[in-house]
């Protein structure tokens, strides 16, 4: 039954425990420079690429950006559910077709002007634009009208049909067919129409101001030095309460020498990859560690084209046969698991209850055998007078790639499968695997979004050139399971329609699934009110967060 | 000689065309394009197409071409697909950065290499020579981000005399003098490391050079004057020994604006070699065809220029 | 006699790979104030390498002056730190070198060859400097001298580079002017008129000159004094005068009977049989004695010494003097 | 006499002179302006002149070392300007030239040995084992010891060198030498020596030389004809007694006046020449030789003289003809 | 009389040396030259022999022994996945030591003859050969070699093979900078008399270039060729960020090294980077000892 969500739902299957937080040890090892900093939070990121507009951000970090100077519809919360912000509360049609926002009045844009529900109509449909470019298109591709609006270059098509202003305070969005993630398409920040309007097509206008950003945010951009720092200054009139912090800097750091940056206290907020950095930050003693599963896994793609790969035994066997608890163990030093199926543990859908795989050389060994690979004297497996070869295509420049390498060899060369890697830039990589589909077997990883829905990946309609379903995977069953996982509204009924896809992935395997890792984010002692966890980062409720004085 | 430059220059606008051509078939030629190198199980297949028919990217090569050098025509360098902003406003928001760097290490390699190259040179096989021979050669065979990151953990962690990375302090509003010392400030360790990558040729060019020349006739013309040893060596010798040495100044001219990807990466420094780099990764080739035209003409206007002053340095060489 | 140069028993050896040359062995000379001295003798026998040692100009390596004195001003030069000598060079000392392409720096025009030393050691300004070296120029007969001084050495004819050195030696007045074959470039008049130029030079500032030349018609004319030369040594020194008229070392004598002379036609010229002997492996007796019509028994194993014959006149050979005796 | 086997006609090289940042022509120096004369089989010719006046220009030009700027040179009929490249090469043993400047025409970083047998083999005149012999005796013929071929020419002396340079012409046996100044380095036993050898080598292999010197003795003794040039131009030619006894040009007279010679006792009547010394780039109109000369009429500021014949095969450019 | 004569006689039969032969000669006597020469040779016995002598093979791992530090079994440690270091940096050895050697002979080789005939004949030829270095110099590399990586996959050519290219392209890469610094002296050299007299003796271009001018170009092409050893060595572990090195698990020095990219590594696993670090130095520094000995022994006027 579709429900009404307003607040944090009765679900509380983000396992809590998952995320792992080491206090500070000595706080008064903060370094000079932080104390010094009374007003100003720096929060160490990648560089953004200075697309700050919430239809055209490509990157987290322009995200982060939008996030501060935009506010959206609606947000989530530290579980992934939806939650209220500039839309007060919304209801969803029996049919699941018809969203109502209700805006919340007094919402004040920078400029002082108010936020009404012509200023969301405008932001959606500036994505319908026929000219428009960047990637929220998915986001209205549903949308009824959007074809008609998005086709018509002669400017005949005034509106998007799907996109109605009820009154001021009320907008009221029709999709052509129901699905349970489209709610998160309304997340997205709101422009200020009397800023941002232009005519239709010409989004250029839009392009002209992203480094002029004007929302209803939290803070305003004040300075921005591309591939050096954003600078913000809060927006003292915020609906949701004063910030407390004058300043935030977003400065550009790296992999390299995030450490150095973050142990000499001149950046608070950053995220930590590797463990033995994770393990020099806790030495450092004034910086609380966020630690946590990412939303994401990684795997090898079988070219399930391929006969040799069609047979489930020798997928299975493959599994068996690959040592992924070590990989992880060298490679993640505990900071990662082994995955069994395309779901994240940080996910409500995730299950325990699947087969582990365990590393078992003789139960590979013998599917192989069952399937026909016979061992000659040579150590390898031949079947039809043909060796067991895996050409390997992976990408350059990771060290991930470079453990698991190695390892994959070695543990396959016992089965009597030759593996040969190959390194390719990871652009080419993507093109030979999605475009021409031209691989046998390759290696990448899934960044998920919060809602669970593995179609986007798995479904047959994305096996056609150019879609994520690579492998070619298509599974009846599945289908129908992705489906029904689509069109329930009730958060708990999903979970159990997942947990039997994810069974079935689990047997089936589409992929070989490696790994999950986690991320760390290291938090200052001294700023309070920043609590990473995989779905929120530190720009959540920004305005709470405060800079404390440490002893 | 005005002719001969006339004559260079004009020559440039063909051998640019000629390059522009064969570096945008190269771009269509390499693999994957600007969409494909979207990953996101969010986007779709169609909204993948739609984005290939925005970018013109289905289109054949001659017509890209054409789009592109409509958009130069236009005095525009087109949009970057990833910046989705006027390719000039990005190769101009990155490149003076770069430039600034560059130009203090060449700078300043040029200064300390050549007296230490003389030096090695007119002290063949002293003590002097050997050290500097081995500095020289450390600096090459050793990666830069291996300096980077030991430079970072002496002077920025240990002894904090200098800033970890970045241009300016975080957050920081100053200008006119006080900017120009937080740069300095800021250009310390990554000007330490991009020198000491270039002193070593420099230093080796104009060593050997030089040991050419001092034995020369002319050198104890100079002698037999009774001009001071710095005369003989500085002025008559080095001139000489300078036509190698200006063959290198020359082809340094694009390296001045192409930024030093290791070394910018490591301090963070916002230059265009990592933009360059990650041009290519999300190829972005309106951006990249910029990027390479720019450094094209770099490159043939350094080279001119070092024709050109051989001529200058060597008033034997005839230019025709 | 006021004696400006004396050098004591000079030796400079050049270290090869094949062994040791001795381009110079134990050659002593003497120049005094004013005095013009000729140095002549074979090719290679060392002459350029004593003026050159006279400023430590040898390369080293594979040269090295391995022993004497060269007292100038009373001063051994050898002794002298380097910025003495420096001081001494161009200025009280100065060179005229054989090789006039090679030794003009072809990068530098020629007025700004000379323009230096003028500046160095006259300490004028760059003005006066620049008239002073085209005025040079000018007196040693280069046509065009304001534009010569702006050509690079490239451009000049053999003879005018070979006045151009002459000029920078002459321009700033030395007390000693080593002149290494200075007109073997030149023709005759322009030669007269170098020679002339000298010989004013040497009549109105009182130097002396050391002058290298094989040409034993501008020795008759210019010189005072003769010393000649063979396989680095001097073999025979004597008066001008008193050389010509009086030749006694069987080398001399085939030199002065080798030279074509305008006045007498000869069907065939004379020429000292045999070569000049390997500089590894020098005979152990007189170096001359594998070419000499007169050598007798001791030649070949004693080295004869240099001694006096009369009327200031030396000479080392067996022929004269005691040792042929025994 | 024998056939002629080079002839030069109005043969003119001017060197274009730059000045400034942009190099700009300003001028031109007409090193060779006009000179025209024949050469015949195992004939001397000696060229005498003024240094500057474009005697080397003149020897290079005939060879094509240096492009020349107008007129022809017939070498044994063929017009070497109009040869390929190829054809030139494979003329060039034939016609050799002894260089002025023997250090910097030597490659510093050959030996003697390949400075001189390099030619051999390359026209296959020897192969890698006969070079050594040939080279040795040619060597030998110049006064240079055998064990001189590992050298390098930094290692020689002046003289030294020169003879190298005149090892190297002579071992390719070459019918026609230009000797720009061969012997004015070598002392005058070598001198004797070498000069011997190109007249033994005439007499022997009908050799023809262009002689350049200064030494007018030299000159004298080895060669047939005379020739005296002027600021790129003869202006006197004839046969050498004619022109030892029988100077017509005053420019020549003064020349022989000024010859040195070997007698301290002797003092001479010179013929001093005064006057500006004109440029090349910028010859004076008329005679160019008016400037300086002791018997210069009106006449010779205003009209160029004829370069004629006064009988007696004795060329002459002057207003006065001798008479 | 006697002893002159017999003293030739002893010189004359000696055979005239080529100019190598002579070089060789006074290569053997600088110390310092036949230091890098051994430690050259050293370096190539120690790649090529020294994988054999090893008990690890350079692909055995071993998960529970991972980042060890120097042991008496593992004399240099293992890496992130248990493999012996000193296996593979003796094995990453041929492969850096011949990306080095091959890539810069390519490179001198075209790089001279290319700069030598441009500043030999000018003109035209000069104009567009220059032409085409100054398009060479333009190239975009990076998108080049990348569509290089994507035929060589296309084609199915082995990923050891690929080395080969890598060799070439990096050879290819280099030369067009030498071939500017050599015209540039050739531009000059040309214009000495020296080249006339050449002229006037009838010699072929080619001899003129090969044996006149090249060798006069001689330190110049040795520095450069020094340098660009070192370069090559590095290169090779950038290329493979365009997917166009050495595949791992096959280990190259430049790739070891690169290790140190990861600050922790840096920190706390130096056996990991400085080993092959040291590799390189160490052959770079031989290498330009044999260079500037070289240098030495073909430049007539530095005899002793
Ligand atoms: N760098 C050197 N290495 C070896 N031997 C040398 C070197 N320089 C000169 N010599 C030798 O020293 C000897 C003397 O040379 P020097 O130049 O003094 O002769 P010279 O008397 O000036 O002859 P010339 O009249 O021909 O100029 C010669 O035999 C020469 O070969
Ligand atoms: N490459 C050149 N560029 C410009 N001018 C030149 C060049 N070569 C020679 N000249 C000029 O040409 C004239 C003739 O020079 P050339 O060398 O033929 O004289 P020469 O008669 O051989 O003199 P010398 O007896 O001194 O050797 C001179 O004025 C000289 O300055
Ligand atoms: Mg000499
Ligand atoms: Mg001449």
């Amino acid at each position: 039954k579709p429900s009404s969500n307003q607040g944090s739902s009765d679900n509380k299957s983000l396992n809590k425990s998952q995320i792992e937080i080491i206090q500070a040890t000595n706080p008064e090892k903060l370094p000079q420079v932080a104390r010094d900093r009374k007003d100003t939070l720096i929060v160490g990121t990648t560089a953004p690429n200075g697309t700050f507009n919430p239809i055209y951000s490509g990157s987290l970090y322009d995200s982060w950006v939008c996030s501060l100077i935009f506010d959206g519809l609606i947000s989530n919360d530290a579980e992934g559910n939806p939650i209220p912000n500039v839309a007060e509360k919304w209801d969803i049609s029996e049919d699941g077709k018809t969203y109502t926002f209700y805006i919340k009045k007094g919402i004040k844009f920078h400029d002082g002007k108010e936020l009404t529900a012509e200023d969301v109509a405008f932001t959606f449909t500036a994505i319908c634009d026929p000219n428009y470019d960047g990637p929220r298109t998915d986001a209205v591709m549903y949308l009824e009208g959007y074809e008609e609006y998005n086709k018509d270059k002669e400017n005949k098509v005034k509106e998007v049909k799907g996109i109605k202003v009820i009154d001021p305070y009320t907008i009221q969005f029709t999709l052509t067919e129901a699905q349970a993630p489209a709610i998160w398409n309304f997340g997205y920040g709101i422009l200020p129409k009397h800023y941002y309007v232009f005519e239709k097509g010409n989004i250029k206008k839009l392009k002209d101001l992203f480094l002029k950003p004007m929302g209803s945010g939290a803070y305003t951009l004040k300075n921005y030095k591309p591939g050096a720092e954003v600078v913000f200054e809060k927006n003292p009139n915020y609906w949701k309460g004063e910030p407390k912090i004058k300043t935030i800097v977003m400065k550009v750091t790296n992999a390299n020498t995030v450490v150095q940056e973050l142990t000499s206290g001149n950046v608070d907020i950053d995220a930590v990859g590797k463990p033995e950095m994770v393990e020099l930050i806790k030495q450092a003693g004034f910086f609380n560690i966020y630690s946590y599963p990412s939303n994401s896994y990684g795997y090898i793609g079988l070219n399930l084209r391929d006969e040799r790969f069609k047979d489930k035994r020798v997928r299975q066997a493959l599994m068996y046969g690959l040592d992924r608890k070590g990989f992880i163990n060298a490679y993640y030093k505990g900071n990662g698991q082994v995955c069994n199926a395309p779901v994240s543990p940080v996910s409500w859908a995730y299950t325990d209850e699947i087969n582990q795989y365990e590393y078992n050389p003789d139960l590979a060994n013998k599917l192989l055998d069952e399937a026909g690979w016979v061992k000659k004297e040579d150590g390898f497996r031949y079947k039809d007078g043909k060796k067991f070869i895996i050409h390997w295509m992976t990408y350059t420049g990771s060290k991930y790639v470079e453990s698991l390498i190695p390892i994959v060899k070695d543990n396959w060369g016992k089965l009597g499968i030759e593996v040969v890697p190959e390194l390719m830039e990871f652009g080419t990589l993507v093109e030979k695997v999605y475009d021409k589909r031209e691989f046998e077997m390759y290696n990448m990883a899934w960044s998920l979004s919060i809602d669970p829905d593995p179609s986007g990946i798995f479904s047959k309609a994305q096996d056609v050139p150019g879609g994520n379903n690579s492998v070619g995977w298509v599974n009846e069953e599945s289908e129908k399971l992705m489906k029904q996982g689509l069109t329930e509204f009730n958060q708990e009924k999903r979970k159990e329609i997942y947990k039997q896809w994810n069974k079935l992935a689990n047997e089936e395997l589409p992929y070989l699934f490696l790994s999950y890792n986690k991320d760390n984010v290291a938090v200052s002692c001294r700023v309070k009110g920043v609590n990473p966890s995989p779905y929120i980062d530190w720009t959540y409720d920004i305005q709470n967060v405060e800079i404390v004085d440490v002893k | 000689m005005r002719q001969y430059i006339t004559r260079r220059l004009l020559e440039m606008i063909p051998v640019l065309i000629g390059i522009s051509i064969l570096i945008f078939v190269i771009f269509q030629l390499a693999p994957g394009d600007a969409v494909s190198a979207i990953v996101d199980p969010k986007t779709s297949a169609e909204t993948k197409a739609k984005l290939r028919e925005q970018l013109h990217l289905n289109e054949p090569i001659l017509v890209q071409y054409k789009y592109w050098v409509m958009d130069i025509l236009k005095g525009q360098w087109g949009e970057s697909f990833y910046y989705k902003q006027p390719v000039s406003r990005v190769i101009n928001s990155f490149i003076w950065n770069s430039f600034y760097l560059s130009l203090a290490s060449f700078l300043l390699s040029a200064i300390l290499s050549i007296p230490i190259g003389v030096l090695s040179a007119t002290k063949q096989y002293s003590k002097f020579d050997y050290i500097f021979t081995i500095f020289a050669l450390i600096g090459i065979s050793m990666p830069s981000f291996f300096f980077g990151l030991l430079l970072i953990k002496w002077f920025a962690v240990d002894l904090k005399l200098f800033p970890v990375s970045g241009m300016t302090n975080p957050g920081s509003t100053a200008t006119g003098f006080a900017l120009f010392k937080e740069v300095m400030h800021h250009m310390a360790l990554p000007l330490i490391v991009l020198t000491l990558g270039s002193l070593a040729g420099l230093m080796r060019y104009t060593r050997s050079s030089m040991l050419e020349v001092i034995r020369q006739d002319y050198i104890r013309t100079a002698r037999a004057k009774g001009l001071r040893e710095k005369v003989v060596i500085y002025k008559h010798a080095l001139r000489n020994a300078l036509i190698p040495v200006v063959t290198i100044f020359g082809m340094s001219l694009p390296g001045l604006f192409s930024g030093a990807i290791i070394t910018e990466q490591i301090f963070n420094w916002p230059g265009i070699g990592p933009i360059e780099l990650q041009a290519v990764n999300t190829r972005d080739y309106p951006l990249l065809m910029g990027i390479n035209m720019l450094l094209a003409l770099l490159t043939l206007l350094g080279n001119l220029i070092a024709d050109v002053t051989y001529a200058l340095v060597d008033p034997r060489i005839r230019l025709k | 006699m006021d004696e400006l140069l004396i050098i004591k028993n000079l030796k400079t050896y050049f270290y090869t790979d094949e062994g040791v040359v001795k381009a110079v062995d134990d050659v002593s000379l003497r120049i005094n104030r004013g005095q013009t001295l000729c140095i002549v003798g074979e090719s290679g026998c060392g002459k350029s390498i004593t003026a050159m040692s006279i400023l430590r100009l040898i390369p080293d390596p594979p040269g090295k002056i391995e022993g004497g004195e060269i007292i100038f001003e009373g001063k051994d030069l050898l002794k002298l730190s380097d910025d003495e000598v420096r001081e001494i060079r161009g200025n009280k000392i100065s060179m005229i070198f054989q090789e006039p392409m090679t030794s003009l720096n072809p990068v530098f025009t020629i007025g700004n060859q000379i323009i230096e030393a003028i500046m160095l050691h006259q300490k004028l300004d760059k003005k006066e400097a620049t008239k002073k070296s085209v005025e040079a120029l000018k007196l040693v007969g280069i046509p065009r001298a304001e534009e010569i001084i702006n050509a690079y050495p490239h451009e000049l004819s053999g003879g005018m580079r070979q006045r151009a050195m002459i000029a920078m030696a002459m321009v700033c007045n030395p007390t000693l002017l080593i002149a290494d074959e200075p007109t073997t470039a030149l023709d005759v008049t322009i030669q007269a008129q170098i020679l002339d130029l000298m010989r004013k030079l040497k009549e109105e500032t009182k130097t002396s000159i050391m002058l290298i030349t094989h040409d034993l018609g501008v020795v008759a004319e210019m010189a005072e004094y003769v010393t000649v030369m063979y396989a680095g040594k001097v073999v025979e020194e004597a008066d001008v005068i008193e050389l010509f008229k009086n030749p006694k070392h069987p080398y001399t004598l085939g030199l002065l009977e080798s030279k074509p002379q305008i006045h007498i036609d000869k069907e065939k010229l004379y020429s000292i049989p045999g070569q000049v002997p390997n500089p590894f492996n020098l005979p152990k007796g007189c170096y001359f004695f594998p070419r000499c019509e007169r050598a007798m028994e001791i030649c070949k194993e004693v080295m004869p010494t240099l001694k006096e014959v009369g009327n200031g006149h030396k000479v080392a050979c067996h022929l004269y003097g005691g040792d042929n005796n025994e | 006499m024998n056939e002629v086997i080079l002839s030069v006609k109005n043969l003119k090289k001017y060197f274009p002179i730059r000045s400034g940042v942009f190099q700009k022509v300003v001028g031109h120096v007409k090193a060779v302006d006009d000179v025209s004369f024949e050469l015949r089989k195992g004939e001397t010719l000696g060229l005498v002149g003024e240094s500057g006046c474009g005697k080397s220009t003149t020897g290079r030009t005939i060879l094509r070392l240096i492009e020349k700027t107008e007129g022809e040179v017939m070498f044994e009929g063929k017009d070497v300007y109009k040869l390929s490249r190829e054809e030139l090469r494979k003329l060039r043993p034939n016609m050799q030239i002894i260089f002025q400047d023997p250090y910097s025409s030597l490659n510093p970083r050959m030996t003697v040995g390949e400075i001189v047998g390099e030619a051999l083999i390359e026209h296959g005149m020897a192969n890698k084992n006969t070079v050594k012999a040939k080279v040795e005796e040619v060597l030998e013929m110049c006064g240079l010891s055998s064990y001189y071929i590992k050298r390098y020419p930094h290692e020689f002396s002046g003289g030294q060198r020169q003879r190298i340079g005149i090892a190297r012409a002579l071992a390719l046996n070459p019918k026609f030498i230009v000797c720009d100044e061969p012997v004015s380095a070598l002392d005058v036993s070598i001198q004797s020596q070498i000069v011997n050898l190109l007249c033994e080598l005439q007499q022997k292999f009908n050799f023809s030389y262009l002689f350049i010197s200064h030494d007018l003795s030299v000159v004298k003794h080895i060669s047939h004809r005379v020739g005296v040039m002027y600021l790129g131009s003869l202006v006197e030619l004839a046969d050498k007694k004619e022109i030892f006894k029988n100077p017509i040009h005053p420019y020549t007279k003064a020349l022989l006046s000024a010859v040195p010679i070997p007698d301290p006792t002797l003092k001479r009547e010179r013929i001093i020449l005064e006057g500006d010394i004109p440029s090349p780039a910028n010859p004076p109109k008329g005679c160019k030789f008016h400037t300086r000369c002791p018997y210069k009429m009106d006449i010779c500021k205003e009209v160029t003289p004829e370069y004629k014949d006064i009988g007696n095969n004795h060329f002459v450019a002057c207003h006065l003809d001798g008479r | 009389m006697q002893t002159v004569r017999s003293v030739e006689a002893k010189i004359r039969e000696e055979k005239i040396l080529g100019p190598w032969q002579l070089a060789w000669i006074r290569l053997k006597r600088n110390k310092l030259a036949m230091l890098g020469l051994y430690i050259l040779i050293f370096m190539v016995l120690l790649s090529v022999f020294g994988p054999m002598i090893s008990p690890y093979n350079m692909e055995t791992l071993d998960l529970s022994n991972i980042s060890a530090p120097p042991s008496l079994s593992h004399p240099l440690g293992t890496d992130e996945v248990g493999r012996d270091v000193l296996t593979r940096v003796m094995y990453a050895g041929r492969i850096s030591l011949s990306v080095g050697i091959v890539a810069v002979l390519i490179s001198v080789l075209i790089g001279s003859i290319v700069g030598a005939i441009s500043g030999y004949y000018g003109g035209i030829i000069d104009a567009v050969l220059m032409r085409i270095v100054d398009i060479f110099m333009c190239f975009p590399f990076l998108p080049l070699l990348l569509m290089v990586a994507a035929v060589m996959s296309d084609y199915k050519i082995h990923p050891n093979y690929r080395i080969y290219v890598v060799m070439f392209i990096i050879g290819i890469l280099s030369w067009p900078g030498l071939s500017r610094i050599i015209r540039g002296q050739i531009l000059s050299l040309r214009e000495q008399e020296f080249i006339q007299a050449a002229e006037a003796l009838g010699l072929r271009d080619r001899r003129k270039i090969f044996r006149h001018l090249l060798p006069n170009t001689f330190s110049s092409i040795i520095v450069s060729a020094t340098l660009e050893v070192a370069g090559a060595i590095l290169t090779e572990s950038a290329l493979s960020y365009l997917g166009l090195g050495v595949t791992p698990p096959t280990p190259s020095w430049g790739n070891m090294v690169n290790a140190v990219t990861d600050a922790y590594v840096f920190q706390f696993y130096p056996w990991r980077w400085v080993p092959p670090g040291i590799c390189i130095f160490i052959t770079v520094m031989a290498i330009n000892l044999l260079g500037d000995g070289l240098r030495d022994a073909l430049d007539p006027k530095l005899k002793h």
